[in-house]
């Protein structure tokens, strides 16, 4: 089996900016992502946002370059301003292009 | 007799739902609906609001419109003007917040409005059908206004998108669909849905009611947090928008029932197309503050005293 | 004669509704209801319940239910010790498990009581209103009794939040804010809420029980791996605990359709709040065993001999 | 005269409702149902046509089934033949999209069937109530004749387990239940649940349009990648099938409604059954191409043109 | 870019046990927490379990030692009593004081 | 705390052919998996999917045998034909024998 590495960078969000984070991901450079729902507690507390929606979970698996850009980009737009906390962890994937 | 008005205004099923669920969750017993369900039930009011509006709009003769039409406007612009000013002076929040603020008590809510449809149907006033669709135009040009308070402390990109989230938002959106196929079908073609949109309406109001009775005790559960002030304006600003709007609706020339529907659309607060809106273009807003003024004091203010005394004041102006 | 009578018992909606579903589902016919759909239906009914006993409650003098509601206390108590000296003796199950067992048979299934009603109605046999009162306190004694028997076994923190779970509980909860809003609302100010709560009753019966044909085929799957023992019981027990009930019943003064509801709840089993009460406090209990128990056996057990059977005694010793 | 009978096809609430969502969504207005609502409301409607279906059946004899079943069989036959026939030569489609594209039109949609349905209650055509049977037995046939078709491009264990997924699959699941539920309880035990199956029902069938609406705007959004042929294919075919369907109905004796419905299901393309199975059987076919056709062309040309075309066509000839 | 490593807790677990295992994992340090909805199959064959609700996923981003604590807990509390799974991956995170 | 090494594989896929790669898992070795629901957006951008249901999103903590099994299973009988896209990720867990 023929594999490389590359990072998947999971994103937990409030959910009314799920179409501009889609949108900055994208435009980082990632050719995929997937989001699903949760629900949490963290430092803002966010049970009062309740009322606009659960959390979105983000994951998009992208190389090295892209994890940094979509890092950087959480850390200008969205750290200060949203209930939005990521990680990223090295994962190994089958086919190269898709990623 | 004041006892049995009492008990007119008080006991409905939908306020009686609203109360036993909120003490309910305050003694943490566990009556929330299903996560689905209140999706579903929200869908279901704004249609069958809408849809009621359509069929009385398609009665209504455009030039009846204007005056209401007009006064719906003025109130969307002085509202959230008001409540920024109290907000910002008598309340001594930061102008993001304050602007926040606004935005909530601009827009309205489309479950007091219903509910005060409701109650005068119990109380057999009538009035004009076709308020559903000054819930429409009042619930996007307050947050506009509020927002445009704020638009130097909002994002570039936040302005813009937050607009578009609130006038093609689901709540609007569903209204207008509603009031679109009422007008178009008309009454007499839509008989054979009557069953679904008008017969279960009650009933899923008094359903959807326990649901807000959950979520307005754990706001109120935060309101030690955010002061008394808060709860002061949450109360005070309600009264002032309604006495306005049922001074607007006199002349306008709206009947008994029309003025108080009237005074409660600009007494109440949203709770659901503004937050969405406000997160959008204020980040930086406290959500606590609004959220727990909107759903935690205002909306049960409204429903268990303003509307009654919204309904008593048209009476007597009118 | 004696067959129109069959035809009257089995060929109702919920229960025919229960058989196609649990055949199409042992079939491998996918007739699941939507996943949203399952806490939907079982809020719905459990609101509705607790509303129309709540009406019920609003009309009975105090004096009434003191004999029913000491009856429910008694019940309560000696059905749950029943199952577990059964259990453990005849069935020769570890102690916990004839705990866990034990606390499903002293508790009720709302549904099964739900079918009782209707095929009371069906049949026009009346029954006192406040049963669904009743309902709630022997859905919640039962369990604490058999929780009681384990206590040794379970988990010091888990048998003391294992009560809160079930008192608190969505199924506890739901049925008495019902009651609640059907008690201080009243029939007739509750009239508008009709098509939603009472019309829609029957049919919303009819395909929660779908629902429960599906869940109770795939229980009837693990029956081999459970043993005999445990379906002879599983049909023992509510015929000894039904025929206890009716007797109680008659003593409590009700009427016949009272007693034959009082014998369904004794000999009913549940399986929402026990299970999940049981899950918590003792967790070593095997839940094939109680699941399969309650729900493969008991329940289409009443549902489809023992209702019947139960309305029979209470006509024969009314 | 002609304007009235145009307004009499065209401001039905369900047609309304579907051409509101389907140009509010083309405006980018966000009406779209809750996602737990869509298949509540298709499980509704399998449910409460198989159960009216089921209910007419207990009424016929058996006699007077068997010529519209063959009738039916052969349409089963005949009609995704036409469809792979067309779209192979006329549309130089591959094979496989040929035959992906076949199962959809020789399957059959059970929205368009309501609604011809309620459009012939609208204007009292009376039809066979057993076409709800025929329907199910309609909805299989097409699929496995085009799956046929493309058993070599398909995989081995594809096929198999796409039948299997048809037939046990929940939409024919539902709708059988439900044909059995009403032939065994029949009409006069059912009437408890009447309310909720029929009251409910025109309701819940113009608010399901609504999502048909949003989903067949966002597949016409697809057309211009998929190009005009696929367009007037899906034009071309339903018309053909449609006038087939008119023309074995009247051999097999039905009456001037029931011969409009058949012309319908022949017409109407499937857009549940027939992708799921298609995707697992012919991995290789293109979702765009036959979802675009089925869901984004025909649907919303058989709701909006072909339904009055084919009710004209059964007054024609009968 | 700012980076620290941390741990991330994945924990599967039937959902009757959600309030508890929630308080656990907030007692042994984590600042905070999601969780969403799975189903799924493991030794105990969980079906019987399914009348009580589908199964929780949670996951934490934590430091080391609030990692092990949180695996010791499990193992006390949870591993012999309850249908529970988890595992720890290493992750990277942006703000360190968050987690 | 007694750890092991072990894989975790996640699978994106389209929810029609959940029960044929459950199945596939299973048969390469999984012990358990778990399966959430996810929407999101590829290369063969699976809108037109949407009608058939959201994708599902499964996981399954394996041994490094078992997890490349299943990627050559994923290569051989998916890759190709449907929307399905997959990740490997090394991770920790406390009981050896339950993976
Ligand atoms: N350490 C964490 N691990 C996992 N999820 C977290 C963590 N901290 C926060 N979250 C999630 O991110 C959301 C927002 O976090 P916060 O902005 O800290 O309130 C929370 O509601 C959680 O769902
Ligand atoms: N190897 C695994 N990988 C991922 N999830 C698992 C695994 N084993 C078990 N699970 C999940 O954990 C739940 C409980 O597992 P068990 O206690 O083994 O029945 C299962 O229903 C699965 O959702
Ligand atoms: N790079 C990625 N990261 C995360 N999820 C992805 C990625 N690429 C695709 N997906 C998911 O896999 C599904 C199918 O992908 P595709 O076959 O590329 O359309 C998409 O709908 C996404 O949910
Ligand atoms: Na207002
Ligand atoms: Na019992
Ligand atoms: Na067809």
């Amino acid at each position: 089996m023929n594999t490389v590495n590359r990072q998947l960078v999971t994103v937990i969000a409030e959910s009314v900016i799920e179409q501009k984070l889609v949108d900055d991901v994208k435009n980082c450079g990632a050719k995929g992502y997937s989001v699903g729902h949760v629900r949490g507690e963290g430092q803002t507390g966010g049970r009062a946002l309740d009322i606009t929606g659960s959390s979105i979970r983000l994951e998009t698996v992208v190389t090295e370059e892209v994890a940094e850009r979509i890092l950087r980009v959480l850390a200008e737009k969205y750290f200060d301003r949203y209930a939005v906390v990521a990680w990223v962890t090295p994962v190994v994937v089958a086919r190269p292009n898709r990623f | 007799m004041i006892a049995v008005s009492l008990a007119d205004n008080l006991l409905t099923a939908p306020l009686v739902a609203f109360v036993v669920a909120l003490i309910a969750t305050l003694l943490r017993f566990e009556v929330r609906l299903p996560e689905a369900l209140y999706p579903i039930l929200s869908t279901f009011l704004l249609l069958a609001i809408g849809i009621k509006g359509g069929k009385a709009l398609a009665d209504s003769s455009i030039g009846d419109l204007w005056g209401p039409l007009l006064a719906a406007l003025a109130l969307g612009i002085v509202t959230p003007l008001i409540a920024f000013a109290a907000m910002r002076t008598l309340g001594r929040f930061h102008v993001v917040d304050a602007a926040a603020l606004a935005a909530h008590y601009g827009s309205v809510s489309a479950v007091t409005f219903t509910v005060v449809l409701t109650t005068l149907d119990a109380r057999e006033i009538g009035f004009e059908g076709y308020m559903a669709g000054l819930l429409a135009v009042l619930e996007i040009i307050g947050i506009v206004v509020a927002l445009f308070l704020a638009r130097k402390s909002s994002d570039g990109s936040g302005w813009k998108s937050a607009l578009g989230e609130v006038v093609r938002g689901r709540s609007i959106a569903l209204l207008v669909a509603g009031l679109l196929i009422g007008a178009i079908v008309g009454a007499e073609r839509l008989a054979p849905t009557d069953p679904l949109f008008s017969g279960l309406f009650p009933g899923v109001l008094a359903l959807f009611l326990i649901e807000m009775g959950v979520t307005a005790a754990e706001r109120l559960r935060d309101i030690r947090s955010t002061g008394v002030r808060l709860v002061l304006l949450g109360i005070a600003i309600p009264l002032v928008n309604g006495v306005l709007g049922a001074l607007t609706g006199k002349v306008a020339g709206l009947s008994t029932g029309g003025i108080a529907v009237m005074a409660t659309l600009a007494a109440s607060a949203s709770y659901i197309a503004a937050p969405a809106a406000v997160r959008i273009a204020l980040p930086k807003a406290n959500p606590s503050l609004y959220i727990t003024a909107s759903l935690g004091v205002t909306f049960p203010f409204n429903l268990t005293v303003g509307i009654p005394i919204y309904i008593a004041l048209a009476q007597a102006i009118s």
